[in-house]
């Protein structure tokens, strides 16, 4: 299709043609248009339809506050909802697809809500749909869902990649308008570290759009000028299509990049979008403003647009929105656009400017003091009918509307912090007012300072201010000639009539919607947007807000200042969920810690879980092996029966040095160590300040002034920084200094019968680890392998005759290796965590399950543990009545009878009476098959568990409709004397 | 007797080196490294000991050279500032520290606590602006900084402005930091 | 109340027919009376909710809410509007149980249409140990007398087939399910109430700032306005967010820190989220409004605040967590984020309970869980203001649970308010 | 936000790990009379002031060192920023000092 509404000259690059899409039919443009530019040049005036009512929508504008010219773009799963076509850079074979209208766009049967208007005005759904009772979630709600939302995701996973990224800098321009171009140049000349952010692709804002030169040139040949030189310059990031979206504490922004939206699709690696978080010592917001609406009946026809808009049409891209172009103004600006027509050799139909002081014009007839009382037209607009000064009707064909009603700065990133904008009168609109954040400045027309030579000025201006803060001292520059005209404006938000007039066109908010809420007495402006919705679209009310508080002001007879506004927030325009995610995403959302014996243990086939940030053996399945529980129960009786290993390296080890490790240990746990002899180990708890158990673990002491801690796995971080906050916060007179050593070392547990057979084979020899010279609870700086240092600690979490050995971390692979050969003639078997699960409950041990941060030293029988004599954390809170009451929580192993399962979760009653919440007498923390005992076991907690030993209780699990009669009995299952630990 | 074998942090044998785009990431595995940490009431006795080994001492955020003869921290033989009285030194064993300092430091080996890569080109400030949220487009040789990349505590360390960084990592974390600072030298 | 002035499909038709001139305010903008027997501070769904209950369910004619800015401007016009009592502890479940079985008949009690959407919600677990955890947790609902169900992961794939079953960080291996669960328009709950409590007498008085109370020997006489002294019987306060704030006028410290939860919505979208879902590995809360807007959130921002605005770093923590349990959502745009000041108490659960002085009440340290509670925290509080006895369901809500060690901690967390 | 760390200077907050109120330098004596109400108060009761908020930040991404940093909990300014181990120094000499 040949490009009817395509003029001379523009900012296109007629040698690139492109090709693209829009609802299946093939058009063309040239590389420099958008989507928006593209489609009013082949003249497609509807494209989209309106949320409620469904009316047929145009596009309004040439920026990012577009809120109709939404579309679907691209297929597949890289399909966007939503998407702008005012900020979609064109690119050859680009799809885009209407949305919310079934079956077409031209004909929507959804437009029935239209005819039905009077019964949808504003917040009508709170009165209705409420009988009969069950019908809303079965009727009413499926019917209204249906018809929420307006492009649909793909639903499929989105298959690109984003990154993150950090920029520091001194001053951060927002925005390379003619203000922005003059602040950044001002600034690189002066040195200071200067990023330019724009969301256009090309630099310049409105300098392209308009027809009036700058010193001299065209506006667009000065903004490449300035723009050629700021490359040239190494201080100077510039970074086009990126959007500050927000501003955070103390000078951090947030500014995405769209490095691959304007090509059909990233190269491989390569990322979608950048968020970039700049933080900038000052910064500049140099954003520009948007042109408002009037309100006036069926405003909201396609061909309907912003005077300013159509000026950038015609201007950039050389394109008019039709042959015959009316306009309606308040101010001086709406003349430009017929100059700009005109000159273009488009048809200017009429200006019909409110004001009756309105000025001449040489291209069209001015109808002055006249106002636009309605449109007509079918899918877009045909003719205005035009109320005169004196009362008279006239009606003007025409198949475009340029509309000014006058310009709002751009002040959202001002109140990000919870700024509020100020009133200013003389030019009908809010400028930055209180609370703007700090170290941000605002030049241009982003606060008022309409005319180009002022910009220019004001960028300079405010650059050198900005810089002057930070020490940086930057010279005023001769500014270029330019237009200086005032603004010449006199407020008409709405014009007055029966029929209704668009405020949010995208949310269908409308004159009379404001007039109900007012009526309802949902005044204030916070009540007005909640029941109306306006401003709630995806424009964030910057085209529909002043409007819609400017007549409820009217209404309340309050000024507009009274009435105040609703707060901006980010992001500044639409952004996508996965750009905030980056690349923590998927597997790579956190790290993954690995084991020394990792690849070893993939090696052997093992299957893996996930135990925190750490990738874990879970068991490792032989031939054969059909279930999980099989190889778990071999590897449990082998360990049992002759010896098995174990990589623990996951375990916290912190590095305690100093004269005072000893009183620093009996502080942070409840039980004490400065007692603890050279070459020995203790079991240590540690509770947090308010009693509860935070984590338990041995203790090795090294030397006099040298212990080694280890913590659970889970609880490394967090302990770690724990006892830096006793050291740095409680105890900064102790001699202690601390290191973390849980990566530095791989450690194993071998455990079994012939655990220490195993190990003879690799100790040095002149290392005597005999019963007798190493016994129970020993540990020590030893070597194997020829000299390898090392560290064995006599310690049990199985039950068993155990060691766990301790060797630098880079041969932690070679050494599974050695232990695997030297424990072949025992038939050594390694276990993963299943079977370190399963021994653990049979021995008794309380891990994260029974740690679950409500439990006591006391609910863990463990009372005596907590020393009176000493002052340690946690103790003298531990003492509080409730956690020392006698019918407390208490620790108990539970065996299940007749073949019956123990399962984890499961409520605890007593075997007869009633089981509710009012009997619930405790639960069940762990589970697990025993092998050893041939019986499934569990530990839990129970109130009087120590008396009730024996006594048989009801696990009761309602969740999975399964219960089962348990016996309580002590949680060591497994050698309660301990006679193994110490063979 | 078995005799073992060390494996890089990484898992392999041979350490990882290669170069994407213009920068070229290399795994480095045989530097020892130690933990020196200040006793109390030892800083007379510390810095003596400091003087004769190390030289001079870093200041927060700064590495500095300890081996005579070659001039900032640009030979991988430096003391790294880690904390308040802490610091991490390269290229001394923990044994030697130890006979060095006595009883006025507390010393841990931490030759296997990290994997470091330095990662070298005209790219690199490019790569790591997208890894983390320290200023390397300002590092000098001898800047030095504990920070966070991709959820990870990492040290790293400027040898040469703009060109030659190294960058330190939970040995555990080894493939995922690996597998950042590759994602992210393909990103540019 | 007759249809007159009553809430109806009919009255819609009957207006639309006549221009819409009949509707009347939903609530009227009286000056405070000098005197009140109840005055409940802060016009919050919770201070509204109360004013509603005690004038519905107590019969007490003489009751104002005294709010400083516009009505529900606080969490209830903030919050991510999901309801559900999945709760674990004894002191909680029957409360949260209690006030979703309010929910349940709530718009037909008050004649307007909150769009209480009883869609779901899904906590999703990720280990054995998180699954057992969510197993006692189900279990304690049902012994509660609530709803619970224990997806595996292909129950839960086919109702929720877009999770991220195949290449997460941390496995997804099922849910517990509350069907009883799901979401509510907040704002209306606000109007709602107001609009309830409004027609049977209450004053609902807005721009009226409480600063500060008139204690006499001892007890609370009434409070000192921006509009001047207003006596009371007995004074409530509902002020979650600035409770620390309020109550210090009456010389109390409270266990409680005030902190900022984001909150986030995206562009409206054609419905494509089944209900409300949990992701256990992370911090990330997502559910779909009946306009379509993605309404998603997770963690605070883990710094005291007042400020009602939050930083970058747990905006990414929320997105990270949601791309990698739902890719699907990468490229739906958030068009807002915003901030509520919570109050974060000691164990993670609120205080409803009287004063050290006498005729001066307390309700707060909500936490991130006040909306879900709105109905029974008015409906218990109006009970105790009314009775001067706590509700059945709120009895284990004491300002001195902390000391005596009756902490109701159903993260086992401790007494770190931002861990909770 | 940013944290100005006395040894390092600027850091971004993500690196920080915060635990609450400075408040919780001082930890009551566990064998005073009052000890079991000193202690519910030290770990439960907070000012939690709309202004100047004194608490406890910890570089967990960086040197390990916990700061005590003044901030204005309504406008987010940071007012000040000191090493706690100092601090806690300080305040112990000067308990010593009594």
């Amino acid at each position: 299709m040949t490009q009817v509404n395509r003029l001379d000259g523009g900012l296109i690059d007629r040698s690139t043609p492109l090709g693209f899409t829009f609802d299946g039919r093939r058009y063309g443009g040239f590389a420099g248009d958008t989507l928006a530019s593209a489609l009013v040049a082949n003249g497609v005036r509807l494209v989209g339809r309106s949320f409620k009512y469904h009316r047929p929508r145009g596009i309004i504008s040439a920026g990012s506050e577009e809120p109709n010219g939404l579309v679907e773009l691209r297929t597949g799963a890289r399909r966007e909802p939503n998407s702008r076509v005012t900020m979609t850079e064109l690119h050859d074979g680009l799809v885009a697809t209407s949305q919310n209208r079934f079956p077409s766009l031209g004909f929507d049967l959804m437009a029935v809500n239209d005819r039905l208007s009077n019964f949808l005005g504003a917040g009508f759904y709170y009165k209705t749909f409420m009988w009969p009772k069950a019908f809303w979630e079965r009727v009413y709600e499926p019917i209204i869902r249906r018809a929420a939302g307006l492009g649909a995701l793909s639903g499929e996973d989105d298959p690109d990649v984003y990154d993150r990224g950090f920029r520091h800098c001194d001053l951060l321009v927002i925005g390379a308008g003619p203000a922005g171009l003059s602040a950044a140049l001002t600034a690189g000349r002066a040195g200071a570290e200067v990023i330019l952010v724009d969301e256009d692709f090309r630099a310049g804002g409105r300098l392209l759009q308009e027809s009036f030169g700058v010193g001299g040139v065209s506006g667009a040949d000065w903004a490449a000028t300035v723009v050629a030189e700021l490359q040239s310059l190494p201080n100077v990031r510039l970074m086009p299509r990126s959007t500050a979206i927000g501003v955070f504490d103390h000078g951090i922004h947030a500014v995405l990049e769209r490095t691959g939206d304007h090509i059909a699709a990233p190269d491989a690696g390569k990322p979608r979008q950048i968020l970039w978080r700049v933080y900038a010592r000052r910064s500049l917001l140099c954003a520009g403003a948007t042109e408002r609406l009037i309100g006036f009946a069926d405003n909201d026809r396609p061909g309907i647009m912003q005077a300013g808009a159509v000026r950038g049409y015609v201007n950039r891209f050389a394109a008019t929105p039709a042959e015959h172009v009316a306009v309606f103004t308040n101010n001086d600006d709406g003349h430009r656009t017929a100059t700009d027509l005109a000159a273009a050799g488009v048809d200017v139909a009429a200006i019909i400017d409110s004001r009756p002081d309105a000025p001449k014009s040489e291209v069209a007839e001015v109808f002055a003091g006249a106002v636009v009382s309605g449109t007509g037209g079918r899918l877009g607009i045909g003719h205005v009918d035009i109320r005169l000064a004196g009362g008279g009707r006239k009606h003007v064909q025409c198949g475009a509307l340029a509309v000014s009603g006058g310009w709002n700065p751009n002040v959202h990133l001002t109140c990000h912090h919870r700024g509020r904008p100020a009133w200013q009168d003389d030019i009908c609109a809010f400028v930055p007012g209180e609370g703007v954040p700090p170290g941000m400045a605002v030049a241009g027309a982003a606060r008022g300072v309409f005319s180009t030579a002022g910009t220019i000025g004001d960028g300079q201006a405010q650059a050198i201010a900005q810089l002057a803060e930070i020490g940086i001292t930057a010279a005023a520059d001769t500014l270029p000639e330019a237009e200086d005209a005032p603004v010449r404006i006199t407020p008409l938000w709405h014009v007055p009539g029966k029929k209704r007039a668009w405020l949010d066109q995208q949310n269908d908010v409308t004159v009379k919607d404001v007039k109900l809420a007012h009526q309802e007495n949902f005044r204030a402006v916070e009540h007005l947007k909640r029941y109306t919705t306006l401003g709630m679209a995806g424009d964030q009310g910057r085209t529909s807000n002043v409007l819609g508080l400017a007549i409820m002001a009217e209404l309340t007879g309050k000024s507009i200042a009274e009435t105040g506004t609703t707060i901006y927030r980010p992001p500044y325009t639409p952004t996508p969920i996965a750009a905030f995610a980056g690349r923590s995403v998927g597997r790579d959302f956190r790290p993954t810690r690995l084991t020394p014996s990792h690849h070893w243990a993939a090696e052997q086939g093992a299957t893996f879980v996930e135990a925190g940030a750490w990738l874990r053996a879970q068991w490792f399945p032989r031939e054969g092996e059909t279930h999980w529980r099989e190889s778990v129960d071999r590897e449990v009786l082998a360990t049992r029966d002759s010896v098995g290993v174990c990589d623990v390296s996951t375990l916290g080890k912190i590095d305690i040095q100093g004269r005072d490790a000893g009183a620093f240990l009996d502080l942070a746990y409840s039980n004490t160590f400065s007692t603890l002899a050279v070459g020995k180990t203790r079991y240590g708890l540690m509770l947090r300040e308010d009693g509860m158990v935070m984590d338990d673990g041995t203790t090795a002491r090294l030397g006099e002034m040298h212990y080694v801690m280890t913590t659970t796995t889970a609880n490394a971080g967090s302990v770690y920084r724990h006892l830096e906050f006793v050291r740095q916060c409680l105890r900064p007179d102790m001699d202690v200094q601390l290191i973390s050593a849980t990566d530095s070392w791989a450690q194993f547990a071998v455990a079994g019968p012939n655990a220490r057979r195993v190990l003879q084979e690799l100790v040095d020899p002149q290392h005597d680890i005999s019963n007798e010279g190493f016994p129970f609870m020993a540990c020590g700086a030893i070597s194997v392998c020829d000299g390898v240092p090392a560290r064995l600690f006599r310690i049990s979490f199985s039950g068993e005759l155990a060691y766990e050995i301790a060797v630098p971390a880079r041969y932690g692979d070679s050494m599974i290796r050695a232990l695997m050969a030297a424990g072949e003639p025992w038939g050594i078997t390694p276990y993963g965590t299943e079977a370190l699960g399963v021994m653990r409950i049979e021995k008794g041990h309380v891990t994260g399950n029974e740690l679950n941060g409500t439990i006591t030293a006391r609910n863990l029988g463990m009372a005596r543990m907590v020393s009176a004599k000493k002052d340690s954390i946690g103790a003298v809170l531990a003492g509080r009545e409730a956690l020392v009451a006698e019918d407390g929580l208490c620790l108990v192993g539970l065996e299940a009878l007749d073949d019956g399962q123990v399962i984890a979760g499961s409520h605890l009653f007593d075997a007869e009476g009633p089981v509710d919440a009012a009997h619930d007498r405790g639960y069940v923390t762990s589970a697990a098959y025993s092998p050893h005992i041939g019986a499934s076991i569990g530990l839990g907690f129970i109130t009087r568990g120590a008396e009730r030993h024996g006594e048989v209780v009801r696990a009761l699990n309602p969740l999975e409709g399964r219960s089962a009669l348990v016996r309580i009995c002590s949680p060591h299952f497994i050698d309660p004397e301990g006679e193994r630990l110490r063979g | 007797m078995a005799s073992l074998t060390p494996t890089t942090a990484l898992g392999g044998t041979i350490p990882f080196d290669e170069t994407i785009g213009g920068n070229r990431i290399r795994e480095v595995s045989d530097a020892a490294m130690a933990s020196l940490a200040m006793l109390k009431g030892q800083g007379a006795a510390f810095k003596k000991a400091a003087a004769s080994r190390l030289g001079e001492l870093p200041a927060p955020g700064h590495a500095v050279g300890h081996a005579a003869g070659h001039g900032g921290c640009a030979n991988h033989a430096s003391t790294i500032w880690m904390g308040p009285d802490q610091y991490l030194v390269e290229g001394i064993d923990a044994a030697t520290l130890a006979a060095t300092f006595g009883a006025s430091a507390a010393i841990t080996d931490q030759s296997d606590a990290w994997v470091r890569f330095d990662v070298t080109g005209g790219d690199v400030v490019a790569m790591l602006e997208r890894l983390s949220g320290a200023d390397t487009r300002r590092m000098q040789a001898g800047s030095a900084t504990r920070t966070a990349i991709h959820h990870m505590h990492c040290v790293i360390v400027c040898r040469a402005g703009g060109t030659d960084f190294t960058i330190l990592g939970p040995r555990s974390s080894a493939a995922s930091l690996h597998h950042a600072l590759v994602a992210a030298a393909a990103s540019l | 109340m007759g249809l007159n002035g009553g809430y109806s499909g009919f009255r819609i038709l009957r207006e639309g027919l006549s221009g819409n001139r009949g509707w009347r305010p939903a609530w009227r903008d009286p000056s405070p009376q000098p005197a009140y027997d109840f005055v409940i501070v802060g016009g919050g769904g919770h201070g509204l909710a109360t004013a509603y209950y005690l004038a519905s369910q107590f019969g007490e004619a003489s009751v104002a809410v005294l709010e400083k800015g516009w009505i529900g401007g606080g969490n209830v016009g903030r919050n991510t509007t999901i309801i559900r009592s999945n709760y674990l502890l004894d002191g909680n479940q029957p409360f949260y149980e209690f006030s979703l079985k309010l929910w349940e008949g709530l718009e037909q009690d008050f004649n307007y249409n909150a769009m209480v959407s009883q869609r779901g919600v899904y906590n999703v677990y990720h280990s054995d140990a998180q699954r057992d955890a969510y197993r006692r947790r189900g279990n304690a609902m049902i012994l509660h007398g609530a709803d619970a169900e224990l997806l595996d992961a292909a129950q839960l794939r086919a109702e929720c087939p877009f999770l991220n079953f195949d290449n997460a960080r941390l496995p997804v291996m099922g849910a517990l399910v509350q069907r009883r669960g799901g979401t509510v328009r907040h704002d209306a709950v606000a109007w709602g109430y107001a609009r309830g409590a409004d027609r049977r007498g209450v004053d609902i008085i807005q721009n009226c700032e409480v600063t500060g109370f008139r204690i006499q020997n001892g007890r609370c006489t009434g409070v000192e306005t921006s509009r001047g002294f207003i006596a009371a019987r007995k004074v409530g306060c509902a002020v979650a967010g600035s409770s620390s704030r309020v109550m210090q006028a009456a010389g109390m410290r409270l266990p409680i820190e005030s902190h900022v939860l984001q909150a986030f919505v995206s562009e409206g979208l054609k419905p494509i989220i089944p209900g409300v879902i949990t992701y256990g590995g992370g911090h990330f809360y997502i559910s779909q409004s009946d306009k379509g807007g993605l309404v998603f959130g997770g963690d605070i921002d883990m710094y005291n605040s007042y400020a009602q605005r939050g930083n970058l770093p747990v905006v990414e923590d929320v997105c990270e967590g949601g791309m990698t349990l739902m890719p699907m959502i990468g490229r739906a745009r958030m068009v807002r984020m915003w901030g509520g000041i919570m109050d974060m108490s000691m164990d993670g659960s609120p205080i409803i309970d009287r004063t050290h002085i006498d005729g001066l009440y307390f309700n707060g340290g909500w936490c991130y869980g006040g909306f879900k509670a709105t109905p029974a925290s008015g409906w218990c509080f109006a009970h105790l203001l009314a009775t001067d006895t706590p509700h059945e369901t709120a009895t284990a809500y004491r300002m001195d649970r902390f000391e005596r060690g009756y902490m109701i901690d159903e993260k086992g967390s401790g007494a770190q308010p931002n861990q909770h | 936000m940013i944290i100005d760390h006395p040894l390092l200077g600027p850091r971004d907050s993500q690196e920080f790990v915060l635990l609450g109120d400075a408040s919780l330098l001082n930890r009551p004596d566990w064998q005073a009379g009052n000890a079991g109400h000193a202690f519910y108060e030290y770990q439960y009761l907070r000012d939690n002031p709309a202004g100047a908020h004194r608490e406890l930040w910890y570089h967990e991404m960086g040197d390990r060192s916990w700061l005590i940093v003044t901030r204005d909990t309504v406008t987010h300014e940071v007012l000040k920023v000191e090493l706690a181990a100092d601090v806690a120094a300080g305040m112990a000499s000067g308990r010593r000092a009594k």
